[in-house]
């Protein structure tokens, strides 16, 4: 299958290509291109014009400032996934970059392309915000805005940023303190597939061992990221365990409304958010405990 | 039943005194590698031709619906494009396909292009041939179509009860096909058995998604009038008459090209449809014509298999004896017969599994839905038919509290039976079967695994083991056919080879059959290499088929298996002859008498009197050019051409024949666990024990059960179709058709024995497509997980999901479903 | 074949809100993300509209045909859709009874989609179908109100 | 419809290449149909055959995901690159071997896919070596003749550069 016909622009610089975006009706941002092209493939999509990310340098770094980690949009999933870094600050982070796609898919798709997608099955979503991550849009002619992950996923396939004049251009990763512990879990057939359910959590816990803040956040049983403030709230000061840990999960998937699709009934993607729930607490904990890694 | 009776057996007994056993049985690395691990290998796609255009194909977004209007106006406008035509086009230009089918399912009218109606979701509703793939795809999205949509039928059960809509209003019923047998006194043992054990299950739909789609170039030469396919079809010669019939071209006029083959699986036999549409626009355009199916349309329309509903019953004594069998099943075959219905009768006799079952009754009943049309998929036919005795033999296995292992050494057919007759008068060859059992289970420490279930079960793990046997009936006789249809002009099963040594004493070796990655050029080398006792370096074995140049008869082809007891058979026989006559003309060269002469080292030698000794490549020398030192009256040259025909016969009047040459084994153990939260299924040990006659290249063989066992795991676990009510086919991609990757198939064991078949020279047997055990061992061992707490699977198909529904329901006491 | 409701109070008379549904100049212009209309006749019109969700989005044509007209309760109508190598056929069928702030608009729609949409598990599909439906109304509603 | 072309430069396995292509030439059909390098094929319409596999400025890439403009100026290396004067690469040796293959379809994307593996993985455990396959199907082995020939393959490069 072959894309439909398209104008192709490929600006080196950042200014350039937001300029071309607010001109040129009907374009589209291509980054990685690795789910772009192939619903283009599919005439799914057609538009008028691609302005092409990929030779605009300024836009690929990791880099850290007091604290924060600050990574450019076009920066590729296997540079972040390589990173002693994040494997070490955001382990829920890297779990959900070793888990995505394949590694030709993660040679090319970069992070900025993928939370613009806002695939509601996507990996990285629910772990941007139960890291509490700031995206930053900007626009042609200086303009930026920081929008919390919270507030950036509006809908399925849709975000905060504005269309054909905004662009994601960095992922700001606030730092956690110490006592601090993450963990991703995603279930799905095979390895490579877009997740039937899947769970990205977020704690600190005190010295006492009860938790101080905890973040749950599931991705595939909603249109855009589901935060389980049930269970956060049942995490909020408790010391974890077993039985605390499946209060929780009830707790966090009791509301949800999971939809069907060809690989899993609401009934199993509800049965199964509460067992990832539970199980990727656990993990969270022990590793804010600094108990495992 | 019993022990073949002795004139049977002597008709079927093969000579092998040419081997030599020098070259067979050798690890040799595959002569078709090479090109391979290089990407030189020309598969379909990779043929370039100038002039070359591309067709492109609008597909029906409806399962069933009436096509009002067709505009193509607009595309037929855009730059670049060639033609465009619609079901009424082809209509004007062929006949419709000949249909193998009994009446009156025979009157439906089946074109390539849909014609007034569409019968499966994706069917080619219109086609355009432009300069570029890409504006041929252009050109498709601005064809328009008026489609009123109709009921469409998609439950097979459905299809059968009255006022169903039907697929085809010419035949008046969805009904393909019904066959009913009775073999053996069922009756009397339904009625004298201690316990009756029955079932219904369900084999589901899947592809065998070769990754290279189907493809073709159609290349029409206007001077010679000669159309030549460049295709990737596993058994071109099977189609000639429905590309005869299609083109309206006589046979010698057609040349019908393979090269390498990206994997066939069964699903490439039935791509003629393409090979016509494409050779029809060659010849309008007078330019060759490419065509490359996408892997939507290819898992959407190409080829499924066919879905079949059996309830089984079993007559059964209190010790596990199974008496005997009564099946009634119903196939779903898809919108059109382009290959079905088959299946429903193809080694029927494989009913009866590997056990000495002394009665059969098979009620078969296939039809039309508005679904992808059926076809071979890899363990074609027999998969199914092993599927419903391995599912009832562990329902029995349970029902009387015996081991699924105990219940099936005791059923067994034993080695001093061999060669044994079924109730359906199948032979099967060899085998020490209740030994290989044993051996398998061994090897996968199957009773330390069922100790181990137990600890694990304490400690809250939810473990299964499986255990099943098999076969891959191999080498079909295609008098099987008769059944359904007893008109078709379609017996036997036979395979053509030449043979020729040339002049600089090299062997050339030209085969009937269309590999898509089975080593045919390797072991078709290996077994000349063995007869002649020359170079396995020094055989050149042609890639692919060429109807221009290829020994054929209309069974050639690869598919059911057949190559290893029916190719390399003929292989066998045109060297033998060879050998012959390079004695005689040794024998008269070295002056020594005939019984003398031997052939060995590439050199003919006289056994009296090793001094008068030659060599091969001398004797070709002078048999292609020096003539006049040939014996008087002697034809030169060193041609050797053969084609192997198995003494197959018809049914008689019961319908009792046998349908296979060759009846490999073998015995699969699986290991399963099964996350008790999520219905997580995980293989955590695989062995498999194959028994496939004498063994020509284990590197070949072990590639073969490798593959077979990853399909058969993949059906079991992760590949499955969903259709929904009206018809949408819900997973036509990659992205919901879950075909596994390394980190799903798991590592496996697999062992051997070497029972030579005493039916082909060279005592191989056919293998590779694994009979469907392996989707019976992972099923099995998936039920057996979850038998303890009282869950059953009624499908050859377990997702997590079905499986935490039992888990759940079991806990509850009842299904969650 | 998911079934979706709906209902609007429009503060208009029925016999108002009957003449704006069985205009398809009018009825038309509600059709969301509209490019281009061409009007039949009274009873059909022909539409591009621009459908989709997010980045999913892809130009679709719509045939509508008003089916049966009961004035001024009932009218059922049938929307063809096809695009992006996919149908989706609408049935809707509107009830209209007086209310005390004008009228009450009953509507109810069933939806098929097939094709290569069907296919690629777009979960999301019924939104989208049910979004396009319960537009039109909503801007019914609006144009009337004015 | 038509489209104005680009010129573009690519460097494939060591040499230089110019051709003007429409912007939505996909990179697999410049590679095949226009430079003729047939060893990368295409198996599927959605990026998750993992045929077409190529090393690109040192990464592996589906070229059915890349569009020819981007690869304007890379340095590209196919299947047909991996001999060295008439040598086959110790990948390509071991597949051979080790019978990794049966259809050869997927062959050129699997060693693509190894090629960069052992790029930055000397000697890859058997979990690794799978988790680098991952995106690159196979119908015909079963992958463990694949992940034997890897392993092969890893040992052998790894004591030829130690010797």
């Amino acid at each position: 299958m072959r894309p439909a016909p398209f104008e192709y622009y490929a600006p080196t610089s950042l200014e350039e290509a937001l300029r071309l975006l607010s001109e040129k009706e009907g374009a589209k941002l291509l980054a990685g291109g690795q789910s772009l092209l192939a619903l283009m493939k599919l005439r799914l999509l057609a538009p008028t014009a691609l302005i092409d990310l990929n030779r605009i340098r300024e836009l690929r770094y990791i880099k850290e400032e007091d604290g924060w980690l600050l990574i450019g949009a076009m920066t590729i999933y296997d540079e972040l996934e390589q990173s002693p870094l994040i494997r070490e600050r955001y382990p829920a982070l890297h779990e959900a970059l070793y888990r995505l796609g394949d590694q030709q898919v993660r040679n090319r798709g970069t992070i900025g392309g993928s939370l613009a997608h806002a695939d509601p099955s996507a990996n990285l979503p629910p772990v941007m915000v139960a890291l509490k991550a700031q995206m930053v849009a900007a626009r042609a002619g200086g303009g930026r805005r920081v929008i919390q992950a919270d507030e950036f996923f509006v809908d399925a396939f849709t975000t905060a940023l504005e269309p054909d004049k905004e662009a994601l251009v960095e992922v700001r990763l606030p730092p956690w303190p110490r006592g601090s512990g993450g963990a991703y879990m995603k279930l799905s057939k095979r390895e490579i597939d877009f997740s039937i359910v899947e769970v990205a959590v977020q704690m600190t816990v005190g010295d006492d061992g009860g938790v101080k803040e905890a973040r749950v956040v599931l991705g595939s049983v909603a249109p855009k990221p589901y935060r389980a403030v049930g269970a956060e709230e049942v995490l909020a000061g408790a010391k974890v365990d077993e039985g605390l840990a499946a209060r929780a999960a009830e707790a966090g998937t009791r509301d949800l409304e999971p939809p069907s699709d060809v690989q899993a009934s609401s009934w199993y993607r509800k049965e199964v958010s509460r067992v990832l729930v539970k199980r990727a607490i656990l993990k969270a904990y022990a590793r804010a405990r600094g108990m495992e890694q | 039943m019993s022990k073949a009776p002795p004139e049977i057996i002597s008709l079927y007994t093969q000579d092998s005194s040419a081997l030599t056993l020098k070259w067979l049985g050798k690890p040799l690395k595959p002569k078709e590698d090479y090109r391979l691990v290089r990407g030189r290998g020309t598969f379909v796609d990779d043929v370039q031709l100038p002039r070359m255009t591309y067709m492109a194909f609008l597909r029906s977004p409806y399962s069933h619906a009436r096509i009002k209007r067709i505009d193509v106006s607009r595309a037929k406008s855009m730059p670049g494009v060639l033609l465009v035509w619609t079901g009424d086009d082809i209509k004007k230009r062929m006949r419709p396909l000949p249909q193998a089918t009994p009446p009156p399912a025979r009157n439906a009218i089946d074109y390539p292009l849909a014609v007034d109606k569409v019968r499966f979701q994706g069917e080619p509703v219109a086609m355009v041939v432009a300069e570029s793939r890409y504006i041929a795809e252009d050109a498709v999205n601005q064809i328009d179509v008026d489609y009123e949509p109709l009921p469409a039928v998609v439950d097979a059960e459905r299809a059968l009860e009255p006022g169903a809509p039907l697929v085809h209003e010419e035949v008046g019923t969805n009904l393909i096909a019904h066959v009913h047998y009775k073999w053996g006194d069922v009756d009397y043992y339904f009625q004298h058995a201690d316990l009756v054990v029955e079932a219904k299950f369900h084999y589901h739909r899947f592809t065998g998604a070769p990754l290279e789609t189907n493809a073709v170039v159609a290349d029409y030469d206007e001077r010679a009038d000669v159309m030549t396919i460049y295709c990737n079809n596993q058994a071109p010669m099977e189609w000639l008459p429905q590309l005869s019939a299609g083109l309206n071209m006589p046979y010698p006029k057609l040349r019908v090209v393979t090269r390498d083959i990206g994997g066939g699986f069964g699903t490439k036999l039935i791509n003629y449809v393409y090979m016509i549409l494409a050779a029809l626009a060659s010849k309008e355009l007078k330019r060759p014509v490419k065509y490359m199916e996408t892997r939507t349309e290819n898992l959407q329309a190409a080829a499924h298999n066919a879905e079949r509903t059996c309830t089984v019953s079993a007559a059964v004594r209190k010790d596990g004896t199974v008496l005997a069998l009564r099946m009634r099943c119903v196939d779903d075959d898809g919108a059109y017969s382009r290959h079905e219905p088959a299946g429903m009768t193809v080694w029927a006799q494989v009913s009866t599994g590997m056990y000495k079952i002394r009665a059969l009754e098979n009620d078969y009943y296939a039809v039309f839905t508005n679904k992808c049309p059926s076809t071979s998929i890899r363990g074609f036919s027999r998969a199914p038919h092993l599927f419903m005795i391995e599912r009832i033999m562990d329902r029995i296995a349970r029902k009387l509290g015996m081991d699924p292992a105990e219940i099936r050494m005791k059923n067994l057919v034993g080695p001093e039976e061999m060669p044994y007759m079924t109730p359906s008068g199948g032979i099967y060859d060899s085998g020490n079967w209740p030994e290989g059992l044993r051996r398998a289970l061994e090897a996968a420490d199957y009773w330390g695994w069922r100790k181990r279930q137990e600890e694990l079960r304490r400690q809250g793990r939810i473990i299964g083991v499986g255990v099943v046997v098999g076969s891959d009936s191999a080498g079909p006789n295609m008098a099987q056919v008769k059944m359904y249809n007893p008109g078709l002009p379609y017996t036997g099963g036979t395979e053509g080879a030449l043979v020729q040594m040339t002049p600089d004493g090299k062997v050339r070796v030209i085969l009937g059959s269309s590999p898509q990655g089975m080593g045919h050029e390797t072991t078709a080398a290996q077994v000349v290499a063995d007869v002649l006792d020359i170079s396995y370096d020094d055989i050149y074995v042609q890639t692919g088929f060429d109807s221009f140049s290829s020994v054929y008869t209309m069974h050639s082809g690869t598919y059911g298996s057949r190559f290893a007891p029916i190719g390399l058979s003929a292989v066998y026989l045109a060297a033998a002859r060879l050998k012959e006559k390079l004695a005689k003309m040794a024998a008269y060269l070295l002056k020594c008498p005939e019984g003398d002469v031997v052939i060995e080292n590439g050199a003919a030698r006289c056994a009296k009197d090793p001094q008068r000794s030659m060599e091969l490549r001398r004797i070709a020398r002078i048999a292609y050019g020096n003539v006049n030192e040939l014996p008087p009256g002697m034809e030169p040259g060193l041609y050797s051409l053969a084609i192997f025909r198995p003494p197959f016969q018809n049914p008689d009047e019961n319908r009792r024949a046998n349908l296979a040459l060759t009846y490999s084994y073998n015995v699969h153990v699986v290991v399963v666990e099964i996350d008790p939260e999520t219905g997580m299924p995980k293989i955590l040990s695989y062995t498999a024990l194959e028994d496939s006659g004498r063994i020509v290249n284990p590197l070949i063989v072990d590639g073969q059960v490798h593959g077979a066992i990853a399909h058969g795991v993949a059906e079991a676990l992760y590949e499955k179709y969903h259709y929904d009510e009206d018809g949408n086919l819900l997973n036509p991609t990659f992205v919901d058709y879950l075909a596994p990757t390394a980190l799903e198939i798991p590592d496996m064991k697999v062992i051997h024995m070497e029972t030579p078949s005493p039916f082909t020279p060279t005592g191989a047997k056919g293998m590779g497509e694994g009979g469907g055990t392996a989707v019976q061992a992972v099923i099995s061992a998936v039920e057996d997980a979850l038998a303890p707490l009282g869950g059953e699977l009624g499908e050859s198909h377990a997702d997590p999901e079905t499986i935490l529904r039992i888990l759940k329901g079991a806990a509850r006491g009842k299904s969650e479903v | 074949m998911p079934q979706f409701k709906g209902s609007e109070v429009i503060s208009a008379p029925r016999q108002a809100v009957w003449d704006f549904l069985t205009d398809p100049q009018r009825v038309g212009g509600c059709v969301p993300g509209l490019k281009s209309l061409q009007v039949v006749d009274s009873d059909h019109f022909n539409a591009e509209v621009q459908v989709g969700i997010g980045i999913l989005r892809g130009t679709v044509k719509v045939k509508y045909e008003v089916v049966e007209k009961v004035p001024p309760e009932r009218i059922a109508m049938r929307m063809d859709g096809s695009g992006v190598g996919s149908k989706a056929l609408i049935n809707a069928t509107v009830e209209l009874k007086e209310a005390q702030q004008g009228t009450q608009l009953d509507w109810v729609a069933d939806v098929t989609v097939s094709g290569t949409l069907a296919g690629l598990g777009a979960r999301y599909l019924n939104d989208i179908a049910f979004k396009t439906v319960s537009d039109i109304f909503k801007c019914t509603k609006e144009k009337l109100s004015k | 419809m038509s489209q104005e072309l680009r010129h573009i430069r690519v460097k494939v396995n060591g040499q230089w290449y110019e051709a003007d292509v429409e912007p939505r030439m996909l990179l697999v059909d410049l590679l095949r149909d226009v430079l003729g390098f047939t060893g990368v094929h295409i198996g599927c319409d959605t990026g998750h055959c993992g045929a077409c596999t190529v090393i690109m400025d040192g990464r592996s890439v589906k070229s059915c995901m890349v569009l020819a403009v981007q690869a304007d100026g890379s340095e590209i290396m196919t299947v047909e690159g991996m001999e060295k004067d008439g040598q086959l690469h110790p990948l390509q040796e071991a597949f051979w071997e080790n019978h990794a293959l049966q259809c050869g379809y997927c062959t050129p994307g699997q060693l693509m896919s190894a090629y960069f593996l052992l790029s930055r993985n000397p000697n890859p455990s058997e979990e690794e070596i799978r988790k680098a396959i991952e995106g690159n199907l196979c119908r015909c082995t079963g992958y463990v003749n694949i992940v034997k020939a890897i392993k092969a393959a890893a040992l052998k490069m790894s004591s030829s550069k130690a010797g």
